[in-house]
């Protein structure tokens, strides 16, 4: 059934013959705006950053959080909050895309499969990344990269099989329950905090040697459940965009 | 000193922890998802009246987390102003809860990130970490706009979703602005730091952003024009809910930065101006709608407006009648929203619906008549709030949104007086009957209009209630020194 | 001096580039790549701003006294803003199909207009 | 340092108007990742090595990926010639 519209009512601003007319506005609008925003942030001198609250940071997180990488120690410790939001809007984006594609018409134009070359490599890459994910994952407090990069490589692992024969069947009970139970750590963690006095997210356990891979207190457990959540977050956000089957 | 209260935390931290869990229990026991899901919002609102009697009580708390003290870790803020809000939340999320069951659960895990996200954008106190909770509360939003499952619910989501994340990223620019002049993102430590160092024509573009950013929610002009979209293609609770309550969060997060970090006349004009065109806009774009959906969906915009404006007005007073107005709006809205569910089509299809459904009539007119403001009703007293705040005022402009206010009250009243002389009229013979508001629809609606009847009984301790908690709020070096100087 | 001028100037074309994206152009695949670039420019704008002349990453090496380092909030930002794009984006990508499934369109005009309309049909 | 900034600026701006205004949507796509790899040598250069490994694998990586699979999903990865219908 064809549906009718009532094109001529709709008001159009300027047609067809007036788009140059848009073009040139909207170039001279944007022009405007960028020497606004240049002028603005030209005030703020390059390479003098403010470092009000920074150096302090700088100063003190190695010694209050036991992290090398004082990244880390903002995300997991000054700023673990958030993170923890960061986590969470990951987790709605994905059970809102799941809820938006959860009827939608899986498997017509994804059926193909890539071919034998691809379908091998694809698995054979799949261990590698799971290694290389869980390395970063687990060294985040002590060198660049951590749970976020971590997890979308396990993602990766995870995912590239699927790439290679859409056929096969990803498994979304395991997903839920791993992005789940790892939120919920990450919270109780948190909460486990308060328990002698403390506050939301105080850190638990030693702060241990500094440069060691079992230091910087509850930051690495942290960082594993941002992981394992972030990484199955990803790849369940991918899978059902991509429309990879349901495994009951 | 101000007590710290390390329990601040759990109206975000028990909506959350739920929301993980939801899914898993989905999957094993779907007939009981949304059972949980309210169980765990009843929880939290419990955990959250206990917090806000201890704030009401006990004055203000707050809560560094990690332990790491204020202006180097992200601290929550608990006055009267937020739990007030997060106790408003946590109402609306019950009260609209989604209908259905497991199959439903995407909604209810969106509601409970909601829920939990909507509580940290009121109780932070740090910049980037309210504009985290802003994001939570929106990607749930998008989710929400298009759980409906209708076509048009995706198209006003996607729609909805490109304006929103737009403004989002603006505001991430503003912050990246303020983060450079000032070096700190503590709205408490932007305080003090905030008239030596934003009141210049950084400060102002950086507060423009974030009003771009936050107003999106918060329904200002230019950046609303989601909102009749999305309030006609969503679900009927969650056009309530992102009405009455949602936007309304945004805007009190506008209030905070106006106070903390942006005390200047110029960023109060500009809040001002936009609060003016919203209620010039809504209420024309209101009266001209073509069903009773679409015209609460624009007046909804004017509403918000009016919030603006009495929010940019300095002083408690002008935050007493924001608060005012925007409580009475996030009481009526709703209940507009849900009444409208079912009377979507033209007026004049809907003539003689007050013969098959007088309850929903009567309550209809009985929002009307205090959302135009007569006078025992409680929106009168909001309205009064911000007529006398504006006029002891000596800004002139503000003279000027409140001629506005009182001429779009009078084209209110006009569009809400056709519609119910609509119902009321005796419908031809030969018309079909129109629809009934059902049990569903009637049920929240009729909760919220007793709530508005108790807040006429209670105007009084309302009114000193509202004119503390104005107090609170306004005194920036006061929440600076509640945060910043602990007696260690 | 030059390299910051250079780097701003960058920040603000990625900023403008997608503003235009998003606003002038009709296409929704458009528009949610327009976010992706602006959201690269606001990333850039706060790492620039975090950025110390002559200052090292901010990783404590084993056995070496400190120098100045650069300072890392903005980078903790900036880290957990590309997550939060990522979700974003994944989610718009979801209702993207959506629409086209149920539209057959993706033009943005074409679309709002058609939701215009159906709003205004009668519903009961 | 100036000049590899100079470089990798102009790269990256170059590949952003593509982004927004090529035709083919698979090319907008990887001018799109260009971007992403550009920013995440700049990162580098600004010593943020944790910024440029998240944006490599999560902007160039997976957004690319997931925006490619989408083209795939509603039919616009060989559409190249812009039906007239269905403007860009």
């Amino acid at each position: 059934m064809r549906r009718h519209y009532p094109q001529h009512r709709v008001i159009r601003p300027m047609g067809h013959q007036g788009n140059h007319g848009r073009l040139a506005a909207s170039a001279l609008f944007l022009a405007g705006l960028g020497l606004l925003l240049f002028n603005l942030v030209a005030s703020i001198p390059f390479g003098h950053a403010p470092l009000h609250v920074g150096r302090a940071i700088l100063e003190r997180a190695s010694g209050e959080t036991g992290a090398d990488n004082i990244v880390t120690a903002i995300l997991l410790g000054y700023r673990g909050l958030d993170t923890l939001g960061e986590v969470t809007i990951l987790f709605t984006a994905a059970a809102a895309a799941g809820m938006v594609l959860a009827s939608a018409g899986r498997g017509q134009a994804q059926g193909e499969d890539a071919g034998f070359i691809f379908r091998t490599a694809a698995w054979m890459l799949f261990p590698f990344l799971l290694v290389v994910g869980a390395y970063i994952i687990i060294h985040g407090h002590l060198t660049p990269g951590g749970g976020f990069q971590g997890g979308a490589i396990l993602a990766a692992a995870f995912f590239t099989p699927l790439l290679a024969s859409p056929a096969s069947p990803f498994n979304h009970r395991v997903a839920t329950l791993v992005e789940g139970f790892a939120g919920l750590a990450f919270i109780v963690i948190g909460l486990l905090g308060m328990l002698g006095g403390g506050q939301f997210l105080t850190q638990l356990f030693g702060k241990g040697a500094p440069g060691a891979l079992f230091s910087a207190g509850s930051l690495p457990v942290l960082y594993l459940a941002i992981g394992l959540k972030v990484g199955s977050e990803l790849a369940g956000l991918m899978a059902s965009v991509f429309g990879g089957k349901e495994k009951a | 000193m101000t007590p710290a209260l390390p329990a601040i935390i759990y109206p975000v931290a028990l909506p959350l922890m739920g929301a993980f869990l939801l899914p898993i229990a989905a999957r094993s026991l779907p007939e009981l998802a949304g059972a949980l899901g309210r169980v765990v919002v009843l929880v939290s609102m419990a955990v959250s009246a206990m917090l806000a009697s201890s704030v009401w009580s006990s004055g203000p708390a707050v809560s560094a987390m990690g332990g790491f003290a204020a202006p180097l870790g992200i601290v929550f803020y608990a006055d009267r102003l937020a739990m007030l809000f997060v106790l408003a939340l946590h109402a609306g999320v019950f009260l609209f809860w989604p209908r259905g069951r497991g199959e439903n659960a995407g909604a209810f895990t969106l509601m409970l990130t909601l829920l939990g996200g909507g509580s940290g954008l009121a109780l932070s106190g740090d910049l980037f970490n309210i504009f985290v909770f802003y994001e939570i509360a929106a990607v749930a939003s998008y989710g929400l706009a298009a759980s409906g499952g209708g076509r048009a619910g995706y198209a006003a989501a996607i729609r909805f979703l490109i304006l929103g994340s737009l403004g989002s990223t603006l505001a991430l620019v503003g912050i990246a602005l303020v983060y450079g002049a000032t070096g700190t993102l503590n709205l408490a430590d932007l305080a003090r730091l905030a008239p030596r160092m934003l009141n210049n024509p950084l400060g102002l573009s950086a507060f423009l952003l974030l009003l771009i950013g936050f107003g999106v929610k918060a329904e200002l002009t230019p950046v609303n024009t989601w909102a009749p979209e999305v309030y006609g293609a969503a679900p009927a609770r969650v056009a309530a809910l992102l009405a009455g309550v949602v936007s309304k969060l945004a805007i009190v997060v506008i209030l905070r930065f106006l106070v903390l970090a942006f005390p200047m006349p110029a960023a109060r004009a500009a809040l001002l101006v936009t609060g003016i065109l919203g209620v010039i806009a809504g209420e024309l774009a209101a009266w001209r709608a073509p069903n009773l959906n679409q015209a609460f969906s624009y007046s909804s915009i004017a509403q918000l407006g009016m919030v603006a404006m009495a929010f940019s007005i300095s002083g408690p007073a002008g935050i007493a009648a924001g608060v005012a107005l925007a409580l009475h709006h996030a009481v009526v809205k709703p209940a507009f929203f849900m009444l409208a569910d079912r009377w979507r089509a033209p007026l004049e299809s809907l003539k003689g619906a007050a013969k098959d459904s007088p309850l929903a009539a009567g309550l209809f007119v009985l929002l009307s008549l205090s959302i135009i403001g007569i006078p025992p009703l409680p929106g009168f007293w909001a309205k009064f709030l911000f007529l006398k705040a504006a006029m002891a005022s000596s800004w002139s402009l503000v003279w000027f949104a409140a001629a506005v206010m009182l001429a779009a009250t009078v084209v209110e009243a006009a569009w809400l007086l056709r519609a119910i002389s609509a119902f009321y009229a005796s419908a031809p013979q030969s018309a079909p009957r129109p629809p009934r508001p059902g049990m569903e629809h009637l049920g929240p609606a009729l909760a919220l209009g007793a709530l508005l009847l108790a807040a006429m009984i209670f105007t009084a301790p309302l009114g000193a209630s509202i004119n503390a908690l104005a107090d609170e709020a306004g005194g920036a070096q006061a929440i600076a020194a509640r945060v910043l100087d602990k007696g260690e | 001096m030059m390299t910051g001028l250079i780097l701003h100037a960058s920040a603000i074309g990625l900023l403008l580039t997608g503003i235009y994206a998003i606003a002038a152009r009709r296409h929704l695949m458009r528009n949610i790549l327009g976010l992706a670039v602006l959201e690269s420019g606001a990333n850039l704008l706060l790492v620039a701003i975090g950025y110390r002349q002559g200052g090292h990453a901010p990783i404590l090496v084993a056995g070496q006294t400190p120098g100045p380092m650069v300072d890392p909030i903005p980078q903790a930002l900036v880290l957990t803003a590309i997550v939060i794009g990522f979700g974003v984006l994944a989610l718009a990508l979801a209702l993207v199909v959506r629409v086209k499934e149920n539209y057959g369109t993706l033009d943005n005009r074409e679309v709002a207009e058609r939701l215009r309309a159906e709003s205004r049909e009668a519903r009961s | 340092m100036i000049l590899l900034v100079t470089l990798i600026a102009i790269v990256m701006l170059a590949a952003a108007i593509l982004t927004v205004t090529l035709r083919n949507w698979l090319a907008a796509t990887a001018a799109l990742s260009v971007v992403s790899l550009a920013l995440s040598v700049l990162f580098a250069l600004l010593r943020a090595p944790d910024v440029a490994l998240a944006e490599a694998a999560v902007g160039a990586g997976l957004s690319g990926v997931l925006l490619a699979l989408t083209l795939r999903r509603v039919g616009l990865w060989t559409n190249n010639d812009g039906k007239p219908g269905d403007s860009q």
